[in-house]
């Protein structure tokens, strides 16, 4: 089997630790020997798929915790963000998914949706993505150290 | 990890530097400081993004949201000196397209 | 009781990601407005902690994991590093604990030793320490956000 | 989270630049870069502490084995422009007072 460290971090899905996670993911990836622009996409995309779980995961609970999950590999770097929440519809949201113009063609201001970037930003910045939403949600997001070994992948994400 | 918000005036012209982190935690406090100029009648807003460290998706919802209310209220809002990191989640999203937006680098300058 | 937030971490214990931790921990403490002067402490102690775990614990198994959690109260951050690996003898340890003027009463600098500083760094810049070494070894580390709350307490580390 | 060591030599006089962080995965790089100079006969040695941004008792351990070594080959070893945390962590474990150290700080000029 392909030899991995794996790291994980159980935080209160709170805004609070939002902000720590996103340091945490910095050390690693700059330990790992990112580029500056890549633990900048890596920060946004996982602080993306925390702050789904701090918004939406626990809305009929009064609380809950996001578990987050580092696989660091030679050429590249898992992260899993997952918590015990709410699933969602992920085909209804799909649908939602992707920049404004392809999406939404507005012409007009006043339709811009304020929300909905996450999950596109999640995959726009990542090399791949998986959500899995059977118990809770799960997404896993890979980053390649070296950006040529990257397939052409830069479509929604697929449910797994 | 921190926001700091300033906020200059001028008759009713406003200059909101925002520095730091926007995230789901500083976001609020944004929101909080940048809706009121909006709400008012014949607001002229620059929001300078110059010295943001960190942003995420709820940093474009808020700039959104502030950007329509304006619009309702026959305001204007501007988002100046977006550069780097900032500047590439307003053009990977497509929001450059609809929002005034002016860039500090030269991908798209003056957009 | 008295609520706080628990934070958890589990990394290999690697000297690859003492560094990682460190800004975890800073990020947390500066999250709960400790001063800049009480978050370098706070790095340090941490570090120590990890570090003795990286060096020590698993000296006779091929690798081992560190755990650490952190407890956030109102008015103090409670560290806890721990580790599944071997114990020491918390007794002979305590014997070599401490600054070198009052240790070693060194005049001679080749008799310095050049170890051993971990646990009374951790006891100087930290509010409590408390170590158990039943099974493995836990340190707990607490530092009270407000100076003026610390009992005067600057003795060697107590085990429990 | 990474160190960077700069040596500068003139004859025997050597000026080591530590800059970066310090800790249980750096030591051993800081290490095998300045204890070969400490096992020359003679030599004059400086270390630059200016730029440490984090240290803790790996870098202490690191400079007593140079400090040691020093002395058995009779060279010698001076650590300058200890600073802020850098000079705590000398003065608190009392290594002040047996190495040579010279700080940047106010409490205790010129040690
Ligand atoms: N962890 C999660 N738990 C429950 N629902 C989620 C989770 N992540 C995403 N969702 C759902 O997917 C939708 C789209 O998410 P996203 O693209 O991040 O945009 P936003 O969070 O701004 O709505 C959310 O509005 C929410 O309904
Ligand atoms: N987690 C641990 N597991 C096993 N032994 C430990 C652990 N922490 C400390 N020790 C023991 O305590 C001693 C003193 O630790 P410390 O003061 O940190 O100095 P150093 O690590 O430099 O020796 C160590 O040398 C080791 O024998």
């Amino acid at each position: 089997m392909e030899a991995f460290d794996f790291m994980e971090m159980k935080v209160p899905a709170k805004a609070d630790y939002v902000g720590v996670i996103r340091l945490s993911i910095s050390g690693v990836a700059s330990r790992m020997g990112f580029s500056y622009e890549a633990i900048e996409d890596l920060k946004v995309a996982i602080s993306e798929a925390v702050t789904n779980v701090v918004s939406h995961a626990y809305e009929k609970k009064e609380k809950g915790e996001v578990l987050i999950g580092f696989a660091v590999y030679e050429n590249r770097l898992e992260v899993m963000v997952s918590d015990q929440g709410e699933s969602f519809r992920f085909e209804e949201i799909r649908n939602r998914i992707g920049p404004v113009d392809e999406m939404d063609m507005v012409t007009d201001v006043s339709k811009l949706r304020e929300g909905g970037f996450g999950l596109f930003l999640i995959n726009a910045l990542m090399d791949k993505v998986e959500i899995n939403n059977e118990y809770g949600v799960i997404v896993v997001m890979t980053k390649y150290l070296d950006e040529t070994e990257v397939g052409l992948n830069d479509e929604v994400p697929s449910q797994v | 990890m921190n926001l700091a918000v300033g906020i200059e005036e001028a008759q009713n012209h406003y200059t909101v530097k925002v520095s730091g982190e926007i995230d789901v935690y500083t976001a609020p406090e944004l929101k909080d400081k940048l809706l009121p100029l909006t709400e008012v009648h014949g607001n002229d807003i620059q929001v300078d993004l110059k010295d943001i460290t960190y942003m995420d998706s709820t940093g474009l919802g808020v700039f959104i949201s502030a950007y329509k209310s304006a619009k309702e209220h026959e305001s204007s809002m501007e988002l100046i000196h977006a550069k780097d990191r900032v500047s590439r989640l307003f053009k990977v999203t497509g929001l450059d397209e609809i929002m005034n937006v002016r860039f500090d680098d030269n991908n798209k300058e003056g957009q």
